[in-house]
């Protein structure tokens, strides 16, 4: 069972984020489970998201509280919420930032990925300028670094699951995949 | 087909495969991505029913009861505070002996205002004559959903398939959903003996001296105690034509078992886990999950705990100046039988208040060192002091 | 006159009304009127019982004995049933009290009124809840006595509107009636049946029990009522085209309807002036939104 | 697929389906009671008429039509709230009317037909008793 952690700001697209990689993952027949912190969602303020994926049925309905990876969409969190909380040792942080891996590594003894999601979804018209949405533009990234699915099956899913701009979120998706940037801390 | 749906769009699947003929729903979190899906399907012509919406809850039912009443099969969605509302209702849906199947969420019960789940809506609703069926996933909702018109239908007793606000209204899980020309051969369309037709009219629920009242009474006790075995027989052809096969209860690991947790919804799911994580340790644990809390599985539940040498029953659900409303139901099945261990009864997680295998565990191995229970209602996770 | 009447009886006999009972004429006159390929349904009110108890009953129509407060939600659930069975024609009809509808039926009414559902709501109108013993409804006159308004404080606030309250929705049509005037309501009955969407009748209904009146007096007392244009017999199209159905040109004085009622027994003079004089400024407002008067 | 609809039908609804009856409701000498629960229907719906309930027994005043005062106007039968009087019909002076007839079994005496008689031809008797 892997677990994984979204975070990022209200109307930002994060729980979109999680539920489109869940059912891409999904189409692979393996079975997900994917969250929203429950409560109640404002616009601008700190969100987090959760997904469990296992090849057989899950049966654990906690929240996670020690995921194998983590999903940082607005780089700004970085500073405003402690996102490696309860992060497994050597697992993945994917964040979306300008900057490259090495440049993150005071977040610890984590495997770093960065990609620059605000300039892929304003380059394919995502969201405004001042609030890019960048949940397919990170998803590519993710996929690409966790391996959790096959790129045809993000494409099918963000096809299927975000409802505007389909071509757009699909090349969105398809540039992170090929730009995202991987570092492993200490190597 | 697999899809990926929350719970509260796996409610619109079910009701849509059950082909409900009428719908009448008042919104409340977390319960409105229910009826928003139903609204749709019914609008885009996938669902061919006719879409009520009332300005209440209570009059959500009142609609349900009139339509069932008149031959249409009828649904409804709700939660917490809705169901509160409803609870008139309630009584009038099981005394009419309409079979209506409504959703309801676990929503804890305000004030102060909450969202989050206990089991205190539904279970202040216990003794209204509906049947209750609490889920431990999404996939359990569509196909309770289904299972329930089919027993609610011979019974003529109304049913509410349970399940937690947000731990699954909210919670994307894969389900398989059922293929419809299966479901439809599963559930016959609805066609009651006794229906408000001007063809042959008759009159329901005029005034009853006291001739009549407490023999319709006995006989719905009567249709509740025979709904068990319809509960056990169309929870086992379920399995055999969709290949998921549902009883009154759930055991996992109990063959063996010298303690035992029963417990229910999401948290049962969890305990699961629990057991085999306790089971690494060399614990002889089981699991006994209530699906179908009303009827109550009394038997099937005397069977299994007077084999074991402790119970450990956890509510997420309290009766105030009493104790966990489970807890209670199953120390008094227990009673009159000679073999029966202690019950340790714990509350926990109300309002939502998250309950992991690691708590299940704590829990569990608190009970360790003692023979008997300090106290009849003990509180996990509560900070006192 | 007469030729309007169905000679067909649809309610039948043996039923437990009071002696003189308005609302029993009314529903005599409505179901000749709805026709066979109706369905009632009724919340608590004096008709739960009347009908008879369990296993029988009067109404030989399908009828739906529904809660309190949901005459407008039960028989939106029947409606929407039969629309989907198939069965459109079927008439879906609630039968209510003025309890079940001024008060704790509002929201129900209101809520199926604004969805313009398909049905007719029938309030018999009885200014009291006379199946539980008289207590004050919404629907009670000024200054009337009943177990919760006793003599020594009479009720002190005016009967509720629940015509404007009606039109207000704008429903398709709207109509009040009476005993003594059997044949205007039968026509606005058949009028309503022709309509769809929500149909409201208001029908006015003397009480023997709970007025304190002469159970033979109350054909008179609804003519009295209206004759003094304390219950003026109007209809409303969509809400906006207001009609008097029934002109009085000289309309009696009021205290000839109050007197004949123990309801009113302890009036002053003062009191029955007020009342007057309430019944005259009520009228003017009519007079206002009425587009047009009609002789009958 | 049909096979097992059938199967299925045949083992739960083919039973309810045998002991469907076409009963109206019917006409009841005395009030309806069911020797046991087993006899009722599952909730309480009405197989019966009130035609047992004899409510001319709550009459202190019997009204009696004179004919010979009467007009055939109908008013009588138009108000009746029973209804308690029915209509037969009679040839008049060479015309056919309706006769409206009092059915004492049901009428209650209320007298709105003595009051509203345009021609007072319904007179308030002492019920003998």
């Amino acid at each position: 069972m892997e677990e994984i952690r979204f975070h990022g700001r209200g109307g930002q697209g994060t729980v979109v984020a999680s539920k489109v990689l869940a059912v891409a993952i999904a189409m692979e027949n393996k079975y997900i489970q994917a969250f929203p912190e429950f409560g109640v969602e404002r616009r601008g303020a700190p969100v987090v998201a959760f997904l469990r994926i296992n090849d057989e049925q899950i049966y654990e309905k906690s929240r996670i509280y020690e995921p194998d990876h983590i999903v940082v969409l607005d780089p700004t969190l970085l500073n405003a919420v402690n996102v490696t909380e309860g992060l497994k040792e050597g697992g993945w942080i994917i964040v979306n930032t300008e900057k490259r891996p090495d440049e993150l590594r005071q977040l610890g003894n984590f495997k770093i990925a960065t990609v620059d999601a605000y300039a892929i979804a304003a380059e394919n018209g995502l969201g405004s300028k001042t609030a890019p949405i960048v949940n397919t533009a990170i998803l590519g990234s993710v996929v690409r670094i966790l391996g959790l699915c096959g790129l045809e099956s993000l494409i099918d899913a963000v096809k299927s699951e975000v409802p505007s701009k389909r071509d757009q979120n699909v090349a969105a998706a398809k540039e992170s995949f090929e730009k995202v940037l991987g570092f492993k801390n200490g190597e | 087909m697999r899809k990926v749906l929350m719970g509260n769009h796996a409610i619109s699947w079910g009701a849509l495969l059950s082909r409900a003929q009428v719908i009448a729903a008042y919104p409340i979190t977390p319960q409105t991505q229910a009826v928003e899906l139903l609204a749709e399907m019914c609008a885009e012509g996938k669902l061919d029913a006719k879409f009520v919406k009332v300005e209440s809850e209570h009059s959500a039912m009142a609609a349900c009861i009139g339509a069932s009443a008149a031959g249409a099969r009828a649904f409804t969605a709700t939660s917490g505070q809705g169901l509160a509302l409803m609870h008139e209702m309630l009584h009038w849906a099981a005394g009419a002996r309409t079979p209506v199947v409504l959703a309801n969420i676990n929503r804890a019960m305000a004030p102060p205002w909450t969202i989050w789940t206990d089991q205190n809506d539904s279970l202040s609703q216990r003794d209204t004559g509906w049947m209750q069926v609490y889920c431990q996933n999404n996939q359990e909702v569509v196909d309770s959903i289904i299972q329930a018109y089919r027993v609610s239908e011979q019974a003529l007793l109304p049913v509410m398939v349970v399940l937690d606000a947000f731990v699954l209204s909210h919670t994307l899980e894969t389900v398989d959903l059922p293929d419809q020309e299966q479901v439809d051969a599963y559930l016959p369309s609805f066609d009651p003996e006794f229906k408000l037709d001007p063809d042959n009219p008759r009159t329901f629920g005029g005034l009853t001296a006291m001739d009549g009242y407490f023999e319709l009474r006995y006989k719905m006790h009567q249709s509740m105690e025979q709904s068990k075995g319809l509960w056990e027989e169309t929870g086992r052809e379920f399995g055999e034509v969709f290949g998921r096969p549902y009883g009154l209860i759930e055991t996992y690991k109990t063959a063996d078992a010298e303690l035992l947790i029963v417990t229910s919804s999401t948290i049962a799911s969890t305990a699961r886990v629990a057991v085999d994580r306790l089971r690494e340790k060399g614990r002889k644990v089981g699991l006994l999950r209530i699906r179908v809390f009303r009827p109550f599985p009394t038997e099937e539940i005397r069977e299994i705990l007077s084999s074991v040498k402790k119970a450990v029953v956890i509510d997420r659900n309290i009766s105030y100046g009493s104790s966990g409303i489970f807890c209670q139901e199953v120390k008094a099945a227990m009673y009159n039988t000679a073999n029966r261990p202690p019950i340790f009864g714990i509350i926990t997680g109300l309002g939502g208040r998250d309950v992991s295998s690691t708590d299940i565990i704590n829990i569990v191995e608190r009970t360790d060192s003692k023979p008997l229970p300090d106290s009849d209602i003990i509180f996990e996770g509560v900070t006192i002091q | 006159m007469s030729s309007l009447i169905s000679r067909e009886e649809i309610m039948g006999c043996g039923h437990v009304a009071c002696q003189g009972c308005g609302a029993t004429i009314l529903m005599r006159h409505a179901l000749k009127v709805l026709g066979r390929d109706t369905c009632l349904t009724i919340p608590a009110c004096c008709w739960t019982v009347i009908d008879g108890p369990f296993p029988h009953s009067a109404a030989n129509v399908p009828l739906f004995h529904a809660a309190f407060m949901t005459a407008g939600a039960t028989a939106s659930g029947i409606r929407a049933a039969y629309d989907m069975l198939g069965r459109e024609k079927i008439k879906v009809v609630a039968w209510a009290g003025d309890g079940g509808t001024y008060d704790i039926g509002i929201q129900a009414l209101s809520g199926a009124a604004e969805r313009n559902e398909d049905i007719i709501y029938i309030c018999y109108d009885n200014e009291a809840y006379m199946n539980t013993g008289i207590q004050r409804s919404a629907s009670t006159p000024l200054y009337a006595w009943t177990t919760t308004t006793p003599v020594s404080h009479p009720k002190e606030t005016p009967k509720k509107d629940i015509v404007s309250i009606m039109a207000a929705h704008r429903i398709p049509y709207i109509a009040t009636g009476t005993v003594a005037y059997i044949e205007d309501m039968i026509k606005k009955l058949q009028k309503a049946k022709e309509i769809k969407g929500t149909r409201f009748i208001l029908l006015f209904s003397p009480c023997p029990s709970g007025w304190k009146s002469k159970p033979e007096d109350t054909v008179k007392l609804s003519r009295l009522a209206v004759k003094s244009r304390l219950f003026p017999l109007i209809e409303i199209e969509n809400g906006t085209d207001w009609r008097v159905t029934v002109r009085v040109e000289k309309p009696v004085p009021v205290i000839d309807y109050l007197k004949l009622q123990g309801r009113f027994r302890h009036l002053t003079e003062e009191q029955v002036g007020l009342i007057q004089l309430s019944v005259d400024r009520e009228w003017e407002m009519l007079r206002g939104k009425v587009i047009k008067e009609e002789k009958q | 697929m049909l096979r097992l609809r059938r199967n299925l039908s045949r083992k739960y609804w083919d039973l309810k389906m045998a002991s469907r009856k076409t009963a109206k409701s019917r006409k009841a000498e005395k009030k309806v009671t069911y020797p046991s629960a087993a006899a009722m229907p599952p909730m309480a719906v009405s197989s019966f008429d009130m035609s047992y309930n004899h409510t001319g027994t709550w009459r202190s005043l019997k009204p009696k039509i004179d004919y010979e005062k009467c007009i055939y106007c109908l008013i009588c039968w138009k108000f009746c709230p029973e209804p308690a009087i029915s209509l037969d019909s009679v040839v008049v002076k060479g015309k056919e009317k309706e006769k409206p007839v009092i059915n004492y079994t049901y009428c209650k005496g209320c007298g709105i037909c003595w009051t509203e008689c345009p021609v007072e031809a319904i007179e308030a008797l002492e019920e003998q008793r």
